[in-house]
């Protein structure tokens, strides 16, 4: 795995089973999510949303996290793989941030009254989204792609502070947003027949995000390596 | 090469980078008629209603100290990139994050330290004083430094580039934020008679994190800089 | 040992110190008052602003909504289960205002204790359940915990 | 000027070892498998057309760029874990001359002592060989592009170090200047110092050996 073309020609293979399986989880959980899933005591259908809003919310994390892990190992090892998913990962994460904050407000507006609240959540979350852009602009910015990723990678290790901010902020401050639902340590508080839907749309997303980034990835390794002798030999072959 | 001669190599750095801004002296000056240029702009901009001036006045303080400090952050580098001492400082026998403190205290004291100097002025422009005055110098003394700090890994990361001056902007802003949010809470609490102490402790603990952490992305951002 | 490691254990010592004193001042920033809205305990011991705007967090009292008048105004009471404050709000509720919800409201204090609301905000909660088993809840609140 | 003898003698290989080096820029391979040795008292010399990675190996061998591959050793220890300690050890005259326009000649000349590891040459002594004496409080900037040079070399005498990376370090010096800095670099050689650099300039120095380096 740790070299270009084994990487390219192993995930080749797996990206449509990968897909297949995708496709199969998000389906059955957006069935199981709107039509399965009773309506909430509370907020009736309209709690349904949940079932993009938190898994975009959680990906916009992960992504990050995953993004500023690559980053240090390109940074530390020079791994060049590490380093094509760090940047790859970017704008995946900024659509998830992007759409968790959009779903959030079509959600704030029928049940706090408001589409936006200066709340600690909202606005580390915000933050997370221009994290994000100026990684991706950073990495635009600088010819040198090598020297682009560690210069991303060192944006994203600075900016990981935030995201312990973004996770716990409804626990340290008091704020409009909800607590935690379903990584509280001592038991979900989502009644089963709702929280299955739900983690079939996480893990679709998670796979969601595991396609977009390799097929990314697979461009970004292509276009790099565009001198190299196995890239040549791939072009030959078509 | 022992603790003696690394704080004579931090000492003779601040010392040359106070002498060399004092010998261009625009460095310094400038941020200050900017910080005031822009306070005022908003006076005018909003109108003279008093009521609302007082209301803005920490924002507005706050968000042009913002953007004075950022716009004076390329001079933290980017004259050493230019003429090669950059290199020499990355070349050095000590620690590079303990050069990069030294430099970013510089810039400090020749940048941030201006604009405290200036605020009780701005402060009496927007109808703002006693108690909220107070705190307000109060969170810009504090929280200023973290602004260097924070933005010199901006810089460090752009200064290679030809036209960092709009990507910087994008990569500081958003780190600026908490400063920017406890620093002007802390202001308008205290204008309404409250106690502000977790405001200030909040600042207090970023700078001092900040102290901790930030030389180090710098170093390493001015090495990949470099290379 | 070689001056370069003493050199390097100190810098790492400085920075240890430097981040404990950050979790200090961070520690001692969460004690205090950092809050996105006030509770109606210390609005009534008198810690909010008398003339500022602010947020106000509470629940609404069981049977205490009224609609005085034809016109948009609402009465309702706010508690944290300790104390109780009065407020008023002239405007459209959201959907999830009702009696025993938590909301954050943005006003001020008028002098006579009563908040004057200009933005209700509802606050829910974590817990998402189909009905009957909030029925099935209500009827064992016990079971809640 | 030089650590004393028997310290020299306790270590296996002194000196810079470098092997398999590879480095590439923008994709295109600059060098592959570079590999050589310098000992005390050795003189190395990197030849090539203008864009065959000459500044890139020496800003390598200087720890400031990434190879792709291969490595650098420094008296046995790679030189990426030695950091400082390798940096002190080691002078690099660069593109740039790395001295500061608004500081006097002075004023650089004691920053470049505090940064590196102080020789105990004293400021005079130092502006005398580079034929700059009188000039110690004249601004930097107001200096000639030879005179800058000149000023830059100053750090060869200000610090000590027992390698010295040089890269083209006669542009813009007359001849005199030349005639300067080659004997500066003679005396380091005698002295068991080593030295890496790119010269356009044939090199005219009696009584050392120069090893060539080709980069094609």
């Amino acid at each position: 795995m740790g070299s270009p073309p084994h990487f390219y020609r192993f995930t080749g293979k797996i990206l449509p089973w990968l897909s297949l399986l995708c496709a199969l989880l998000i389906a059955t959980g957006l069935w199981g999510g709107l039509v399965e899933a009773p309506a909430d005591y509370q907020q009736g259908d309209s709690f349904r949303i949940i079932y993009v809003h938190v898994p975009s919310a959680w990906m916009s994390l992960f992504v990050y996290v995953v993004m500023a892990v690559c980053g240090a190992i390109g940074l530390i090892w020079h791994m060049k793989n590490a380093e094509v998913i760090a940047i790859s990962s970017a704008p995946i994460g900024a659509s998830f941030t992007f759409l968790a904050l959009v779903t959030g407000s079509l959600w704030g507006k029928p049940m706090w009254g408001s589409w936006w609240v200066w709340d600690a959540r909202l606005t580390s979350e915000l933050i997370l989204l221009f994290l994000y852009l100026g990684v991706i602009g950073l990495y635009a910015a600088i010819e040198d792609k090598r020297t682009a990723s560690r210069a991303v990678a060192i944006l994203a290790l600075v900016g990981l502070v935030n995201i312990p901010i973004i996770h716990y902020s409804v626990e340290w401050w008091n704020t409009l947003h909800q607590g935690p639902t379903v990584t509280k340590f001592d038991k979900p508080s989502i009644h089963v027949s709702m929280l299955i839907p739900l983690l079939l749309m996480a893990g679709g997303f998670k796979l969601f995000y595991l396609i977009s980034v390799l097929i990314r990835a697979r461009g970004e390794l292509i276009e790099r390596e565009s001198n190299s002798n196995w890239v040549s030999e791939l072009l030959e072959k078509r | 090469m022992n603790d003696r001669s690394l704080a004579r190599a931090f000492s003779l750095l601040l010392r040359r980078d106070l002498v060399i801004n004092f010998r261009q002296r625009s460095e310094c000056v400038n941020p200050v008629l900017f910080f005031v240029i822009v306070v005022t702009l908003f006076a005018l901009g909003t109108g003279a209603d008093r009521a609302l001036l007082l209301s803005m006045a920490p924002g507005v303080i706050w968000v042009s100290a913002l953007l004075a400090s950022m716009l004076s952050l390329e001079s933290i580098f980017r004259s050493d990139f230019e003429d090669g001492s950059l290199e020499q400082l990355l070349l050095s026998a000590h620690p590079v994050t303990v050069l990069v403190l030294a430099k970013v205290t510089a810039h400090w004291l020749v940048t941030g330290l201006p604009l405290i100097l200036v605020a009780p002025l701005l402060c009496i422009l927007l109808g703002l004083s006693g108690e909220g005055l107070e705190t307000l110098i109060l969170t810009l003394l504090i929280g200023t430094p973290i602004l260097s700090l924070v933005g010199a890994i901006g810089v460090a990361l752009t200064v290679g580039l030809r036209r960092g001056g709009v990507i910087i902007s994008l990569l500081v802003l958003p780190l600026y934020i908490p400063v920017l949010i406890f620093g002007t809470s802390a202001v308008q609490m205290s204008a309404a008679g409250f106690p502000v102490n977790g405001q200030l402790s909040m600042l207090a603990a970023l700078l001092a994190l900040a102290l901790a952490l930030a030389p180090l992305p710098t170093a390493a951002a001015l090495r990949m800089s470099l290379s | 040992m070689k001056p370069v490691r003493k050199q390097r254990l100190y810098l790492i010592l400085a920075m240890v110190v430097a981040i404990a004193v950050a979790a200090g001042f961070g520690l001692n920033a969460f004690n205090q008052n950092l809050m996105f809205f006030f509770a109606p305990t210390e609005v009534v011991a008198g810690k909010a602003p008398d003339t500022a705007v602010f947020r106000l967090g509470g629940m609404v009292v069981e049977g205490s909504v009224q609609r005085p008048g034809d016109d948009l105004l609402v009465r309702f009471d706010l508690t944290d289960f300790e104390q109780v404050v009065s407020v008023e709000y002239t405007g459209i509720l959201p959907d999830l205002f009702r009696e025993g919800q938590g909301i954050v409201s943005r006003g001020r204090l008028r002098t006579d204790g009563v908040f004057v609301a200009e933005e209700v905000l509802a606050k829910h909660d974590e817990n998402y359940m189909p009905p009957e088993v909030a029925a099935s809840l209500k009827r064992a609140p016990e079971d809640l915990k | 000027m030089l650590m004393s003898g028997p310290d020299q003698q306790q270590r296996a290989e002194p000196g810079l070892t470098v092997s398999g080096l590879h480095c590439s820029r923008d994709g295109r391979d600059l060098f592959k498998d570079l590999s050589f040795r310098l000992r005390a008292g050795e003189l190395l010399v990197v030849e090539g057309r203008n864009g065959s990675g000459k500044t890139s190996l020496l800003r390598i061998l200087c720890g400031i760029r990434m190879q792709e591959s291969g490595s650098i050793n420094w008296d046995d220890s790679p030189i990426g874990e030695l950091g400082p300690l390798y940096h002190q050890e080691m002078a690099y005259i660069g593109h740039h001359d790395g001295i500061k326009g608004d500081l006097t000649v002075a004023e650089n000349i004691q920053l470049a002592k505090a940064l590196g590891k102080p020789s105990g040459t004293d400021l005079q002594t130092i502006l005398k060989r580079l034929q700059l004496s009188g000039y110690n409080e004249v601004l930097a900037r107001a200096l000639s592009a030879g005179q800058k040079r000149r000023l830059a070399l100053s750090r060869l005498l200000a610090t000590v170090s027992r390698l010295w990376i040089l890269d083209e370090p006669f542009t813009s010096l007359d001849r005199r200047g030349v005639e300067i800095c080659e004997q500066l670099i003679s005396s380091h050689l005698t002295h068991g110092g080593m030295v890496v650099m790119t010269s356009h300039h044939a090199m005219e120095l009696p009584g050392v050996e120069i090893t060539r380096l080709r980069l094609s």
